[in-house]
């Protein structure tokens, strides 16, 4: 019974993602770019870094960069308490 | 409209790939291999960022002794280096949780090492 | 103060005739029976069964509305077994609502 | 801890996957990569240091005290620079202009010149201290639980 | 005091940051200069986030740019697109901030004690951190990726925090399951973020509001945004992980997790409304999501009642009362299409929905704190082995008293207000979504009074004999959601007036958030 389900959920789903795919507006290798060309003309000027992406990741868009350095954070940190050694101090309260 | 679709093939393999991470989160009951499901998801929608930058002949941007011509997107690529970080971090959580179910329950079957229910 | 397509709702109006219904009530009960003793009239009736210690008096938890279910076995049986605690099961719930909601919307709204 | 080759192998070969690794981070702003990729090839190391010699041998050169502290530094850093903009706006690009880092490089194609892109170098250097730290920390943990090692509050 | 306004958008999501990647280096210095550290910063937050919401009550919206030469600076020279990525905060995200500063705040200090006696206290309260700052840039961005980088941080630390208890097995199941779902759910809206962005080359929502043409792409998109999202406010049929993940989290946890899933509502909100606005088919959606809370209200009650875990019994009934907002919300956006329905009744609902979820912000943490109070004194989360500690915890009995009556809607309490709203502008939308409700309305009642009965009345059963009252900084923590609670239900008019008539004014009016960004640009 899942296993039918599934599947035809599954087929149903995979039908509109890829005949999405097929019918974006615009097609491969031709992409709207008004952003990225702003980017791409004055990214020298503005951050005075050669590589592009990086002067996107630090800077034009770097508090994404900032909360991906915090996720990585986050991570640790929730590595370390899960893997602690767990004994309870006693009533202090 | 239309007349994009033969274009767009390229984007099928992003829309296959999420796919297949669907089938394994359907399907599979063990606890790795929906792990893996995930990664496979993640990597279906990184390739997706990706394609959606290149422009046909382009250059990598980067302005270092760069050959002369149309440069690819540069956010699309920034955006997938984040979520490729994002992925790296969820998944390193993930295993931990699976390792601690394991010391608990002795199994990592979804459907064995289950308590809560109802 | 709020007001509401019909009608207004005023906490404060509320608090006064509560606590003027609360006196009426109060006035009333001062009227009653003269002649109440303490003690006799208090005592749980047993119908002669020996009186049970504390904590066996108190009713837990899963025996209250236990009515309540035997009514309303037809629905909750179906609904409990639904909840099994399968992640896979969930995904599968988070995957149709994909495609259920896809599908009513270009049923309804066209391609 | 495995044989006497792989880990005479793997003591050679660190050195030059922290030398990679750093060149990596530091022409993050000319080249491809930056913080999270020199970060990730150092750790790869590190791991190579893991499966060579077991987890007691490396918790003894990399403590985890250590480790956290590091990466807390280093989000520290990045945080940081990012205010040191705030007199103008959160994550404004201050140092472009100034003598550190702050030449502007010829529009167009260029050879590439390191003393460029603002605090873009000193982000990647954060990102990477944070990024080998704590990823290192991550596989260690997790090898030494799955060792049965104690691991400190 | 200006600049500190200026910046105060910034600030409210960077100090918890900053205080987060402190905590680690404080923590060794001492568990009280933690503590007090983090409480401070809270603290802080919340001044803050008053003064802002001050100031966007009288002046509108508040932007504020990254990196560019000036905050208010959206489009830079020469660029008719938003380059950089812009917080924008209207009445609607404010009124989340002021919600989730004021419950933070409460959550921390009622886990000075009741976490006292649990080891890895520092990365305790470094996560409790970082998810008051991914839910602060979940509400206040108005950059897509953006939202679904914070969302990715509020989802990691939650589930690291649910899984805090390793000891116990079905807490790390609990803390595996909201990971995995937090997961895919991310993904997935990180592949419609991709649709969007192949389509407009811009992840701003004000633009691509601007430009927004709802085509085959966006409808996917606009799917793929709901159920990602709703997922993770626990909707039915999507809300099987819900009770599981949050019956086994620490009870400030669980308080805190309430309101990220509001936070998550908040996006669902901002997509339909602000997003997409009047271009998708709001009759379709509209019905949808009224349709679904229906749903979710009958559902989550009926499973509450026969549960005999404390926790898991309140987590049923937060599902149920979502359902609520959802109605309510879904009725004011099925009628955005026509001015006359949506002036006569339409802003009432929504308003009413809204307003019912800054009142189930305050009783939902207040019961679910109470519930962490009992399993703090006795050990136990199930209502079987419990009995007779209302005599022993009064001024707990007296919190839940408080959060009962209001959960249940019984007058004078805020949750009649909020309901009452709901049941008059629905009932003239379609009668029976309104009967429904308060039949829904009864039996949260009832259950609720199943609890208290097993809870905290009867005799003292004689393995509580010598428990005592929670330690002062638990009835504090409590006692300012209390407090919340008794100002709201007796001056009603007042918060509406002041932070959720905005709110839905901000929901309402999509063409202000754009110019917010485009300044009124062609």
């Amino acid at each position: 019974m899942r296993q039918v389900i599934g599947l035809i959920v599954l087929l149903v789903v995979i039908a509109f993602l890829v005949s999405g795919m097929l019918l974006l507006i615009h097609p491969f290798g031709y992409p709207p770019s008004d952003m990225d060309d702003y980017i791409i003309e004055n990214a020298q000027e503005e951050t005075g870094s050669n590589n592009v992406v990086t002067s996107v990741v630090f800077d034009y868009r770097g508090f994404d960069t900032l909360g991906e350095a915090t996720i990585l954070f986050t991570a640790v940190t929730g590595v370390l308490l899960l893997l602690r050694t767990v004994k309870r101090k006693e009533e202090n309260s | 409209m239309m007349e994009h679709v033969p274009l767009n093939f390229p984007f099928l393999a992003a829309a296959l790939l999420v796919g297949i991470s669907f089938y394994i989160l359907i399907f599979k009951r063990n606890l790795i291999k929906l792990i893996m499901g995930i990664g496979m998801l993640a990597s279906g929608v990184n390739l997706f960022l990706v394609a959606l930058g290149y422009r046909t002949g382009g250059n990598a941007p980067i302005y270092t002794d760069v050959p002369e011509g149309p440069m690819v997107l540069p956010v699309p690529q920034a955006l997938t280096l984040t979520s490729i970080v994002i992925n790296v971090a969820v998944l390193a959580l993930m295993l931990t949780m699976v390792i601690l179910i394991y010391r608990h329950t002795g199994n990592i079957d979804s459907k064995k090492s289950r308590i809560l229910k109802g | 103060m709020i007001e509401s397509p019909s009608g207004f709702w005023g906490p404060v109006v509320w608090i006064i005739a509560a606590i003027v219904a609360l006196l009426i009530a109060y006035f009333i009960q001062r009227r009653g029976e003269k002649a109440y003793k303490k003690g006799v009239q208090s005592e749980t009736f047993l119908m002669g069964n020996p009186k049970l210690s504390e904590g066996e008096t108190h009713i837990r938890a899963h025996n209250i509305y236990w009515g309540f279910f035997e009514g309303l076995k037809k629905y909750y049986v179906p609904t409990i077994t639904a909840h099994t605690g399968i992640i896979n099961d969930h995904l599968i719930w988070l995957i149709a609502g994909i495609a259920i909601v896809m599908i009513i919307l270009f049923v309804v709204g066209g391609i | 801890m495995l044989s006497k080759i792989v880990r005479t192998v793997a003591n050679q070969l660190i050195l030059f996957i922290l030398i990679f690794g750093l060149y990596v981070i530091v022409h993050g702003h000319l080249t491809p990569g930056g913080g999270f990729q020199g970060g990730a090839v150092i750790v790869s190391g590190v791991v190579m240091l893991l499966v060579a010699f077991n987890s007691q041998e490396l918790k003894k050169s990399l403590r985890e005290r250590t480790l956290s502290i590091m990466e807390s530094s280093g989000a520290l850093i990045f945080i940081g620079l990012a205010f040191a903009g705030i007199g103008i706006v959160f994550f404004y690009n201050f140092l472009v202009g100034t003598p550190i880092f702050g030449r502007i490089p010829v529009t167009g194609p260029n050879p590439g010149d390191i003393w460029t892109g603002g605090v873009i170098p000193l982000m990647n250097l954060a990102v990477g201290l944070k990024v080998v730290a704590g990823l290192s920390a991550v596989v260690l943990a997790m090898a030494l639980f799955s060792s049965g090692e104690e691991i400190e509050e | 005091m200006d600049k500190l306004l200026i910046h105060s958008p910034i600030l409210i999501i960077v100090i918890p940051l900053v205080v987060a990647f402190l905590t680690p280096l404080i923590g060794r210095a001492g568990g009280k200069a933690r503590n007090v550290l983090v409480v401070a910063s809270l603290a802080f937050v919340e001044f803050l986030v008053i003064i802002l919401a001050r100031d966007i009550y009288l002046n509108g919206i508040h932007i504020y740019t990254l990196g560019a030469t000036s905050p208010a600076l959206a489009l830079p020279g020469g660029a008719m697109v938003p380059i950089r990525i812009i917080l924008e905060v209207d009445g609607m995200s404010i009124f989340m901030g002021i919600i989730w500063a004021t419950v933070s705040l409460a959550a921390a200090i009622f886990s000075l004690s009741h976490m006292a006696r649990e080891t890895g206290q520092t990365r305790f309260y470094t996560l409790l951190l970082l998810m008051v700052a991914g839910c602060f840039g979940m509400i206040f961005t108005g950059d897509l990726f953006n939202l679904f980088v914070f969302l990715e941080i509020a989802s990691i630390s939650g589930a690291a925090l649910i899984a805090f208890r390793t000891r116990f097995a079905d807490a790390v199941e609990g803390g595996f399951k909201y990971i995995v779902i937090s997961a895919v759910a991310g993904l997935i809206f990180l592949f419609a973020v991709g649709l969007l962005y192949g389509q407009y080359n811009s992840l701003n929502i004000g633009y691509l509001a601007h430009v927004m043409q709802y085509s085959t792409l966006d409808k996917i998109a606009l799917t793929l945004f709901l159920v990602a999202l709703t997922i993770k406010t626990g909707m039915v049929p999507l809300h099987m992980w819900y009770p599981d993940s949050y019956t086994v989290a620490p009870a400030n946890i669980t308080a805190m997790l309430v309101i990220t899933s509001h936070a998550c509502m908040y996006a669902v909100f901002r997509v339909c409304f602000t997003l997409y606005g009047i271009t998708l088919d709001p009759a379709t959606v509209g019905w949808i999501i009224v349709i679904i809370g229906l749903l979710t209200m009958f559902v989550g009650v009926t499973m509450a009642v026969f549960q005999t875990d404390v926790m898991r019994f309140m987590s049923y009934h937060a599902i149920s009362q979502m359902g609520y907002m959802w109605m309510g919300v879904g009725v004011g956006l099925a009628v955005l299409g026509n001015p006359g329905a949506l002036a006569t009744y339409g802003k009432a609902a929504i308003s009413g929905g809204i307003f019912h979820i800054l009142n189930h912000a305050m009783y939902k943490p207040l019961l679910f704190m109470t519930a962490g109070a009992l399993f703090h004194r006795t050990g136990t989360r199930d209502l079987n082995k419990m009995g007779g500690l209302g005599h022993n915890m009064k001024f707990t009995l007296i919190l839940y008293i408080i959060g009962t009556l209001s959960i249940a809607g019984i007058p004078p309490l805020n949750g009649f207000a909020s309901k009452f709203l709901i049941y008059e502008s629905v009932y003239q939308f379609n009668p029976v979504l309104a009967v429904v409700a308060m039949l829904v309305s009864i039996i949260t009642l009832a259950s609720f009074t199943k609890a208290f009965q097993s809870a905290f009345t009867g005799p003292q059963l004689p393995e509580y004999k010598d428990v005592k009252e929670v330690p002062k900084p638990m009835l504090i923590g409590m006692g300012i959601l209390a407090a919340g609670i008794i100002f709201t239900s007796i001056f009603p008019g007042l918060v509406l007036e002041h932070i959720v008539y905005p709110a839905t004014d901000a929901l309402i009016n999509q063409a202000a958030y754009v110019n917010g960004i485009m300044g009124g640009m062609p």
